[in-house]
């Protein structure tokens, strides 16, 4: 933590960004919100909270003059190489300082396990030490990671200018991130549409998970451009709950980092994850492994084919076996 | 079936159409039963609507001493509007209103002299207050109009104005088109120019419409002359929905377009945001 | 709301067919020709290649309460435009899986390649999908309620 | 005061559902909002706050409000019934019930909204009290007492027991139809005792301390433009969480849709977050997030009380403080422009 | 909204039979925008036009539909029809009520209610048509005939004598085809060689004609009007220009153990060799796989002999780019190696030959001098059996499923043939159909009965075997109802003709559509013969379907008209229906053009105005000359940007619309 700080401030000092998009300490100790420092880096915040991808910032960043710092997690750097690879930003405007990631903490989680009116949380190893207004708590901060942190791709840096080498090694036990899919793939069909009608139906149309997504950086989603003719705010009826989400998934299909933030954001908890991590299983299972956003030049799945592709009666046959 | 409620629109039936310009058109509107689907004051709107398509807030242009039929003055500039002018005499289309407030006729305009300044399609909602008026003579004080468009093929109301307004006891009539033309003997010149040569009285009270470039110079130009905002209305346009205050996308500030407007005294806009 | 049926009309499936211009309403027109029949359940939009199915289309079917949709396109290696008809093919087979995993049936939708000489392919294969989809009954899973009459 | 054993609240709502729908918190997969009860139903009256408010049930985020027929040139138009289903929503928040009037305030204003009314006519409200606030409670600073629910009937849960108080008409009328599931109350210390704690708890709160002088004894023009507006709004997406998870927020947009066989004119929740809202074919008034953020924060603290005798259009219930993914929200705005005592 | 004008066809009974044509005018006329709905007997003929034009002046069309046949058949007619009183063209959609409607269904009841939809769907089209405008394109005054027999020797003849720049490209070392191993054709029996030889020598010799020999073409890209080919030259081993073609290198060389293709195997040439005497161009080559030099570097004798220097051991293949404004395709044919059918013991007998080795056999310039030899021994066959339709009219999978067509004819030729040069020869001929229907044709076949009394036995063989130096053929007499053995000399079977199989990777890369049997497709089966659906490329010969010289020869000149027709042109008008990008909403991500098979985006950065930004962006453009409107560039962009003239999203939307309602 304090190293990065350090690290920010030498690399500011050395003038190769004129400012730096970091993460800025909230209301609550848990709030790291991402924000811009000039000079002044009070506020500047990188710990177990600083969930937030920041990779789409930059579309915004680079547009202005000069070059920003930014900090970025593993996870996070995927998307920059697919927004670098789609032209939304420019590699020269950006210097990438590399920070270590051991998993975030999920502050919904530490709430779900009965812990309310929070005042202060304090880090000791594994333990988070959290002051209430109920008195004080202890967690092992293992249990209560963020899902997405949980079946990441581990803890390489795709792109940077620099980096801070992990020193901590931690011992979390990840999980399979086909896991999930692969039980409901070996649901019945019937089971597989009462669970995403469940989750579906809860859908609010906020477009959190949209316009949080690395992926959807279009200037005007068809979903708000009512030349489309598919134009909609909310779901004024179930299909739009499918539609939506089905068409989400799709345009992001082989682009789709895997970065976890749509369910990481959505105010209903919908394991949206799912349907990008679906579509990912398909293509490495039918076209070769992919991961988007793993270089900034390799065509992605979806624009390019071979002559022996899998006909579309593969899915079919599948469930068959 | 038969509810009461601002948003539930009446049918309304098409029953003439005038092509005033390339691109406005006139439209008499009635209720099916005939007659007016409701009254109005001058400088209210209607929301305009084909089902389907969408519904659009359009000043009323006709003036409420028009006990017969209602009229509206459409430029053609969007996905409705578009749709409206390929509509014939016979079609039905909703209308709701009336929405908004009006031009104080009955109040502060009283007795006054009015200045009528207009650029375009701006004349729309001026026109109702100037039948208004003119229909009302004795309770108001003289009247100037003064209309400019950018060519005479588009200015709005030609007839009219030649052969009723400028033919009204106590009318003058100022006709300008922004560049030379062959058949125009008039003014040539931008309406904010036109405004600060006719050198009008300073006790007048003047009321607005027109496209935003042309209010911003109009407004400077009245002020150099002596003008104070206090004396000086427009009407003000911005994206509605509800027409009735409540689906918030015309708040600016404490107010509300489509309610507490469309006509405001520059002098109340000033304390308003910039935001339209 | 439930959608409710008549239990003694006959179910007739409305099946919308995207057909390519150059292969596949080639041998839908040849089916014509050639007076091969096939059930009246399937109405053809003529596209000028597979790859110009927006996934979009196809839910937009379902929507308006379409029981199949299916995509015909030249034979893979024989696309009008060279590669249009392998860009449709992995969409295709990625929405589809997606259909599955949503637990839509399938079956309601499907690709089939029919090149402008296969007429009694074309003929023999929408009997075949109608077939399906009838048996399938109404689209209950994907459609707006608010488009029934 | 009437009470009745926590382990029989099951009888209580099933006489209430025996005559009217029944809406009350119900957890469902990782959510929880105002559903309709039902023996299988998963209430949840722990939880503070439902992640969807219950304006839902004024306000639903989508409601048709006409069909419109075309035959030749004939249009007609069809309205749905005026008349709604009598029905009780249980365990709504003080905060939720001062959102009510919030709602109330512009909806039942002239031109009264006749959808809204109609279902808030129908509705008797019946409220609960907050035994455990939370860190992103903040109601005390609009004068909302958690602890005293306003609403048709206010109820405690208290010791395993439910204390159950008629404030209105409405709420005596319901609480006759039922009186069966009660005893009397002879013993309320439990309530009272709670009324102390809880209240000690909310001066512990974080939030607690907010001050809303600022918004209360400025120009507004001042307040607008305040140069805080330009770091505060930075990290926002642009997304709707928070207008949609917010009790009070009522904008809405209309919107035609072609079914095939009529037209449905239909509303539906829109947010000023959104890029679109103003949107019009001759420009855009507020072109970049900045304005959009701003208006939404403007309009809470700032224009609504100008036009409703001071009262803020926020309450505190904390949930955009929940669910902003970006953890952007009015509480943040309220200390930056405004500090606190 | 649109003023539409629905026209609905009868199309004589073919749809008026099974639509109630009145009754989808009738529903026409409520649909939004409808202001005119009518029938007719023909909407293709001249009054019909007359309706439309006519209607869309005294009723201000802006939009029309008809309802007809496919509009792969008359679009085209109405579209110009529409232009013609004013309406833009492209505001024209056609309902497919009879291909897809009339002629598939039985019940006037369904047939009508789907007519009803289709035009229905057409007219929610139409709704949202926009009038286009095509742009134009320059045409490549320079054709390319792939194939150098006899059909593209003719096709390229009469392009070059119109004044065209045309190509030849032939992948063996000379021209000449098949044709070139015939010995005479029927049924006038005058010499093929006679025929065909002066005609390859005027086409090399034409200034206009060049001619890529030993050559084959590797790649196609571009459209009509201008196509880019690159034509792959496999090294000959000899200088041309050098080379005189006398012809001593061929005498000298020491490899003379060669199976010599020309003869079909049945004589010996060397490694260096010039396929035959009246090979065009006269030039040797050498056999890459047989050559000592080559393969080794020992010998080089026929380098040492030329006294030209023209032998060139070192010529590599060389890969030639050339743009032309017209293809035509005349790969032409071979005849199956019957090697599947063991019963009719090919493999195992040398004196069962297929008809072109008998032709061979028979040739005065061929193997045995014209001396009928049977392979097995060089006897003189005395009783000869014919066996019809080998490999052809089957339904198993080793079958061609359609018939040959020339058998017929040819047999009758050798079977005359055989008896003039050695009238005691006993001739039979197994066939199941006789099928003579051309121009002197079947008085041919029955001089062969009738006159030379050749024995034509209406029945299927069963089995050919060897016994005792004779060929049994066992087989069954329909006629007579018996089964009948015959002890032969030879048999010669009528094997099936399939396309070259180089045309299977060619259609590819013309992306010219093929049947299943890998002919060429032409763009209508009756009115468009000679032409491929894909525009600029033509078809020529036995490459579209099995056909004789004489069909051959009218084909190849027809696509040369057809090319003559096009080349004429100085501009061709493009297709309008191409992508187009919607600037303001596109995010320059680069994935359409990622999936463009036309490299016809590309990317600018360009100031963007909408209402609500006004910035620099990087925006897709599209080249609408380039653009062929595959449309997938459209489902590749997220946000919708691109677009299909023609084929928008909001069309096929409202179409999909109409048709679930």
């Amino acid at each position: 933590m304090q190293r990065v700080i350090d690290k920010v401030k030498e690399l500011l000092a050395n003038g190769v960004a004129d400012r730096v998009l970091a993460w800025k300490v909230g209301e609550f100790p848990y709030d790291r919100i991402p924000g811009v420092f000039k000079d002044d880096l009070d506020g500047l915040c990188y710990d177990s909270f600083s969930a937030c991808n920041l990779s789409k910032y930059l579309i915004n960043e680079t547009k202005k003059d000069g070059r920003v710092l930014v900090l970025m997690k593993p996870c996070d750097s995927y998307g920059v190489n697919l927004l670098i690879k789609e032209h939304r930003i420019d590699r020269e405007k950006i210097y990438i300082l590399a920070v270590p990631c051991n998993c975030k903490v999920d502050i919904e989680k530490i709430k779900d396990s009965g812990i309310k009116g929070i005042i202060d949380i304090a880090e000791e190893g594994d333990v988070l030490k959290i002051n209430t207004v109920y008195g004080q708590k202890e967690l092992d901060r293992r249990q209560v990671l963020c899902d997405k942190c949980l079946s990441c791709q581990g803890k390489k840096h795709v792109i940077y200018d620099e980096i801070i080498e992990d020193d901590e090694q931690q011992n979390i036990e990840k999980t399979d991130r086909m896991e999930a899919v692969e039980e409901l793939e070996a649901m019945s069909p019937e089971e597989r549409f009462a669970f995403w009608r469940s989750e579906l139906s809860k859908c609010i149309r906020c477009n959190a998970c949209r316009n949080v997504c690395p992926a959807c950086s279009c200037n005007k989603c068809i979903f708000d451009n009512t030349d489309t003719g598919v134009a909609a705010k909310s779901n004024a009826d179930s299909f739009e709950e499918n539609m939506f989400h089905i068409i989400r998934a799709f345009h992001v299909a082989g682009r789709c980092t895997d970065c976890g933030e749509c369910s990481r954001v959505c105010p209903q908890n919908i394991p949206l994850h799912l349907l990008n991590r679906k579509f990912i299983k398909e293509i490495n299972e039918l076209y070769g492994e992919f991961q988007a956003g793993e270089d900034a030049v390799t065509t992605g799945p979806l624009t390019f084919f071979t002559m022996e592709d899998a006909e579309p009666d593969v899915v079919y046959k599948k469930g068959r076996d | 079936m038969s509810r009461n409620d601002m948003l539930i629109p009446k049918v309304a039936v098409i029953t003439g159409i005038t092509t005033q310009t390339p691109d406005v058109k006139t439209y008499k509107v009635n209720a099916p039963e005939g007659g007016k689907p409701f009254e109005h004051m001058p400088g209210q709107c209607a929301m305009l609507s084909i089902p389907g398509i969408s519904e659009a807030m359009i000043s009323i242009t006709s003036s409420p001493t028009n006990k017969e039929y209602m009229e509206f003055s459409i430029k053609r500039c969007g996905c409705l509007t578009e749709a409206i002018h390929a509509l014939e005499e016979g079609d039905e289309i909703t209308v709701r209103g009336p929405l908004g407030n009006h031009f104080p006729v009955e109040s502060e305009l009283k007795g006054k002299d009015l200045v009528f300044i207009a650029g375009g399609i701006g004349l729309a909602p001026l026109r109702s207050v100037i039948n208004y008026c003119l229909d009302n003579r004795d309770d108001y004080g003289e009247i100037d109009i003064v209309y400019g468009s950018r060519t005479k093929q588009d200015l709005v109301g030609f007839e009219e104005i030649q052969n009723v307004w400028a033919k009204a006891p106590n009318v003058n009539v100022y006709l300008t088109i922004d560049n030379p033309q062959e058949d125009w003997d008039g003014h040539v010149g931008f309406v904010p120019n036109y405004v600060k040569e006719l050198n009008l009285s300073v006790d007048k009270t003047v009321l607005m419409c027109g496209p935003p470039i042309m209010i911003k110079f109009t407004l400077q130009g009245l002020i150099e002359l002596g003008f104070t905002k206090e004396q000086i209305y427009t009407t003000m346009e911005l994206r509605m929905k509800c027409g009735i205050g409540k689906c918030g996308r015309c708040n600016i500030g404490s107010k509300y377009v489509c309610k507490d407007g469309p006509v405001f005294r520059f002098d109340e806009l000033d304390e308003l945001p910039d935001e339209y | 709301m439930q959608i409710e049926e008549n239990k003694n009309e006959e179910f007739k499936p409305c099946i919308v067919a995207f057909c390519c211009n150059w292969c596949s309403y080639a041998g839908a027109d040849l089916a014509g020709s050639s007076r091969l029949t096939y059930p009246a359940d399937v109405k053809i939009i003529r596209v000028p290649c597979s790859c110009r199915v927006n996934p979009l289309f196809i839910l937009r079917a379902f929507q308006r309460g379409a029981d199949g949709v299916i995509i015909c396109g030249c034979h893979p290696g024989d696309c009008h435009y060279t590669t249009g008809n392998y860009y449709a093919r992995r969409r295709m087979t990625l929405l589809f899986g997606m259909l599955d995993y949503l637990g839509i049936e399938r079956e309601r939708t499907r690709v089939e390649w029919v090149s402008a000489a296969e007429g009694a392919k074309f003929a023999a294969t929408m009997s075949d999908f109608i077939d399906t989809v009838t048996k399938l009954g109404r689209n209950r899973k994907l459609r707006d309620l608010r488009c029934k009459e | 005061m009437l009470r009745l054993s926590a382990d029989k609240l099951d009888k209580l709502f099933s006489a209430i559902s025996d005559a009217k729908e029944l809406y009350l918190p119900v957890e469902e997969n990782g959510s929880s909002k105002f559903d309709k009860w039902s023996e299988e139903t998963q209430v949840n009256l722990n939880r503070l706050n439902t992640v969807k408010s219950p304006k839902d049930l004024f306000f639903p985020q989508s409601e048709d409000l006409m069909r419109f027929k075309k035959e030749g040139k004939k249009i007609t138009v069809d309205t749905p019934d005026e008349n709604c289903k009598e029905f009780v929503v249980f365990g709504v928040r003080a905060c939720d019930v001062k959102s009510i009037e919030v709602l109330d305030r512009v909806f039942l204003s002239e031109p009264v909204d006749t959808y809204y009314e109609s279902k808030r006519k129908a509705a008797t409200i019946v409220s609960l009290a907050c035994s455990e606030p939370e860190e992103s409670c903040f109601c005390n600073i609009f004068g909302i007492d958690a602890t005293e629910p306003a609403a048709d009937v206010s109820t405690w849960l208290a010791d395993d027991y439910l204390y159950w108080e008629a404030k209105t008409e409405k709420g005596e009328a319901l609480t006759e139809s039922i009186k069966s599931v009660f005893e009397q109350a002879e013993d309320t210390s439990a309530v009272d005792a709670q009324k102390e704690n809880v209240k000690a708890i909310i001066e512990k709160l974080p939030l607690s301390g907010l001050n809303l002088d600022y918004f209360k004894n400025n120009d507004m023009m001042d307040i607008f433009n305040s140069e805080k507006w330009d770091e505060l709004y930075e990290a926002c997406l642009g997304c709707g969480t928070c207008t949609f998870v917010c009790p009070t927020c009522q904008c809405y947009d209309i919107r035609d849709y072609d079914t095939g066989h009529g037209i449905v004119r239909y509303r539906c929740w829109d947010s000023c977050m959104y890029s679109d809202f103003t949107l019009m074919a001759g420009g855009q008034p507020r072109t970049t997030q900045k304005e959009r953020f701003r208006q939404r924060f403007m309009h809470k603290l700032v224009y609504f009380p100008m036009n409703n005798d001071g009262e803020f259009s926020c309450v505190g219930c904390g949930r955009c403080v929940n669910k902003c993914p970006v953890r952007l929200n009015i509480a943040k705005v309220i200390r930056a422009l405004g500090g606190e005592v | 909204m649109q003023r539409i004008g629905v026209f609905v066809c009868w199309c004589g009974s073919n749809i008026a039979a099974t639509v109630d044509v009145k009754a989808v005018a009738e529903a026409a006329k409520g649909q939004p925008g409808v202001v005119f709905a009518t029938d007719y007997q023909y909407m293709c003929s001249e009054s019909g036009q007359t309706i439309l034009k006519d209607a869309i002046k005294e009723y201000g069309l802006t939009g029309v539909v008809i309802c007809s046949c496919s509009p792969r058949m008359h679009e085209a007619t109405f579209r110009k029809a529409a232009e013609s009183a004013g309406l833009n063209p492209y505001m024209v959609e056609i309902a497919n009520i009879r291909e897809q409607c009339s002629w598939i269904h039985k019940d006037m009841e369904v047939a009508t209610e789907k007519a009803i939809i289709l035009a229905k769907a057409a007219i929610a089209k139409v709704q949202l048509n926009k009038p286009l405008v095509a742009g134009e394109s320059e045409v490549v005054k320079r054709a390319l005939v792939i194939g150098g027999g006899i059909a593209g020797i003719q096709t390229a003849l009469d392009i070059a004598e119109a004044g065209y720049k045309v190509d030849i490209v032939e992948k063996q070392p000379t021209i000449g085809g098949k044709m070139a191993q015939l010995d005479k054709t029927f049924p006038t029996l005058d010499c093929a060689a006679c025929i065909l030889t002066p005609k390859m020598v005027d086409v090399a010799a034409h200034e206009n004609v060049t001619i890529y020999s030993y050559s084959e073409v590797v790649d196609v890209k571009g459209f009509v009007g201008n196509f880019t080919v690159q034509i792959k030259k496999k090294p000959r081993y000899i200088n041309e220009n050098l080379c005189t073609g006398c012809g001593a290198c061929t005498e000298k060389c020491p490899m003379k153990k060669q199976p010599n293709e020309f003869n079909m195997g049945f004589d010996k040439r060397g490694a260096i060799y010039i396929p035959f005497a009246q090979a065009v161009p006269k030039l040797p080559v050498i056999d890459a796989d047989a050559c000592l030099m080559l393969k080794n570097g020992k010998c080089g004798l026929c380098s040492k002999i030329c006294e030209a220097h023209a032998i060139d051991y070192t010529q590599k293949e060389e890969i030639i780019e050339e743009r032309y404004g017209a293809i035509v395709v005349a790969t032409g044919f071979n005849q199956i190696k019957p090697t599947q059918f063991e019963e009719y013991a090919y493999n195992t007998c040398p004196d069962v030959v297929t008809s072109l080795e008998y032709e061979r056999l028979m040739n005065a310039a061929g193997p045995t001098k014209g001396h009928l030899q049977r392979p097995s021994d060089g006897q003189r066959p005395k009783t000869i059996v014919f066996i019809q339709c080998v490999g052809s009219r089957g339904d198993s999978c080793r079958e061609k499923s359609y018939c040959s067509k020339i058998c017929c004819m040819y047999t009758a030729k050798h079977a005359m043939l055989t008896k003039d040069h050695y009238p005691d020869t006993d001739i039979h001929v197994f066939y199941i159909d006789i099928r003579t229907p051309g121009k002197n044709f079947d008085e041919f076949y029955r001089r062969a009965v009738e006159q030379y009394g050749v024995d034509y036995i209406k029945g299927m063989v069963g089995k050919v075997y060897e016994e005792n130096g004779k060929v049994m053929v066992q087989g069954s007499d329909l006629i007579d109802n018996k089964q009948i053995t015959i002890a032969a000399d030879m048999v010669v079977l009528a094997s099936a003709v399939e396309p070259d199989p180089s045309a299977r990777s060619l259609g590819t890369m013309l992306t010219a559509s093929m049947d299943t049997n890998d002919f060429f497709t032409e763009a209508h089966a009756k009115l468009r013969p000679v032409e491929s659906p894909t525009a600029g490329v033509f078809l020529s010969g036995m490459c579209q379907g099995p056909k004789d010289i004489p069909e051959t020869v009218s084909q190849a000149g027809a696509a040369a008209v057809k090319v003559i027709g096009l080349l004429a042109k100085d501009k061709l008008k493009n297709n309008p229906c191409v992508a187009a990008c919607n600037q303001s909403v596109c995010n320059g991500c680069s994935q359409c053009a990622n999936v463009c098979p036309y490299g016809a985006i590309t990317y600018v950065e360009k100031e963007i105005r909408t209402p609500e930004v006004r910035e620099v962006r990087r925006v897709a453009e599209v080249n609408e000359a380039v653009c062929q409107g595959c449309g997938a560039c459209t489902v590749t962009c997220p946000s919708s940007a691109m677009d299909l003239k023609g084929f928008t999203n909001r069309q096929i939307m409202a179409e999909v619309d109409a048709i679930c309602r």
